[in-house]
């Protein structure tokens, strides 16, 4: 079997990810997909560029799919995140989630894109027509007002 | 040695992914991230750490050939 | 354009209604795929039997599509059912919602797959090893007990 | 003449999925059941229905021509 927690630079496939969670027990498959949106806050993205601690990124997808099993006991779970350029559209991760009843795939897929945000080490920058940026907080809370901290690529 | 892996913009304050730095009087986690700051006078506050792929306190032991990476705010998803 | 709200007697594919819903506005795509489950309440599924009113079913699911765009504007959303004999761990039911922001889609996926089992003609027969019956409520507040009310196959 | 479809365990109950019954003396939905009822001395009690695809009531008027569905609980999903 291929790994269930992956992280490439190659496309990643809907159809493979959902084949990887369906199973006789199971009587709903929910997929997220977190695809590149064009405008964020008003400013065009022409293309983002993605960056993983490959090695440790996985591990944490994997331990994020070991807390999804203490919490839904009957849900099965993938994750598959790409790294590098990615173009308006492309798929950046996506997350599939098999359990007996819907309610619960809903609810632990939910559970793993926010767990993503939170300790998985991987980036995002954000290529825009007139300058780029590494997006410091995906929560949206805070954002690296001008470029690098201490310096660096503007 | 002890190896110190840097993502996102921290690649751009230390000009690679890869630093290797003396292990000499380095213990913890706190130890390297001082060191850093003196050698490349770079701010490193606030940043989070692993230490061989687990995050790491400042008080994580760090010894030789240990590799520590310096985790900017992830924005993956 | 393709139909984004259909019943077809072919196999879905995860694939085609992703993109029929993927465009430069949405950051997030969810997707929701019912599958035939093997055990229910204990029993054996050996297959499923779908029928629909074909001409009303699409009608209903076009009007749910109109209602998430009323609760959701921001939402584009995509419906496929598919009739006919079922296997094990075939799809019945794709849902696709693409929204700029995650949570929306989430939502409207799953306000859609209520909205189906309440409003949609659609029914399902089990096929079990030793027996037969369409299933009366997906809700699964009731369900005939003892094959069709008023006679009927056993 | 008005066209009625049976759907489901309908289909059974009726021997078929589609039935033509004479509009004489029919002007609403209630009328067709009461119909149905004596004329194949079925049970259609708390059926749904739809006239040309809609969801119908009892009340709902039913002419020369149009299609009454006979539509169980749904279990689509």
């Amino acid at each position: 079997m291929e790994k269930r927690f992956f992280v490439t630079s190659e496309p990643l496939s809907v159809e493979e990810l959902a084949a990887e969670v369906t199973r006789p027990e199971a009587g709903a498959v929910v997929q997220f997909i977190g695809t590149v949106r064009e405008f964020t806050k008003g400013r065009r993205t022409v293309y983002l560029e993605y960056e993983a601690y490959h090695s440790m990124a996985e591990k944490q997808l994997e331990a994020i799919g070991r807390e999804v099993k203490e919490r839904w006991p009957d849900a099965e779970s993938a994750v598959g995140h790409r790294t590098g350029e990615l173009q308006i559209s492309d798929a950046a991760v996506i997350i599939a989630v098999s359990t007996p009843h819907r309610k619960d795939a809903y609810e632990a897929n939910e559970y793993i894109i926010e767990r993503i945000k939170q300790i998985v080490p991987i980036w995002k920058k954000e290529h825009w027509e007139d300058g780029e940026q590494w997006v410091g907080d995906q929560l949206e809370q805070t954002r690296y007002p001008d470029g690098a901290p201490g310096g660096g690529n503007k | 040695m002890i190896n110190v892996l840097c993502f996102a913009h921290m690649k751009d304050i230390f000009g690679g992914e890869r630093l290797a730095i003396n292990s000499g009087g380095i213990a913890t986690v706190k130890d390297v991230l001082e060191h850093l700051k003196s050698a490349y006078d770079a701010d490193v506050s606030g940043i989070m750490t692993a230490v061989n792929e687990e995050f790491a306190e400042e008080s994580t032991p760090v010894s030789q050939g240990d590799t520590v990476a310096l985790i900017p705010p992830v924005s993956g998803g």
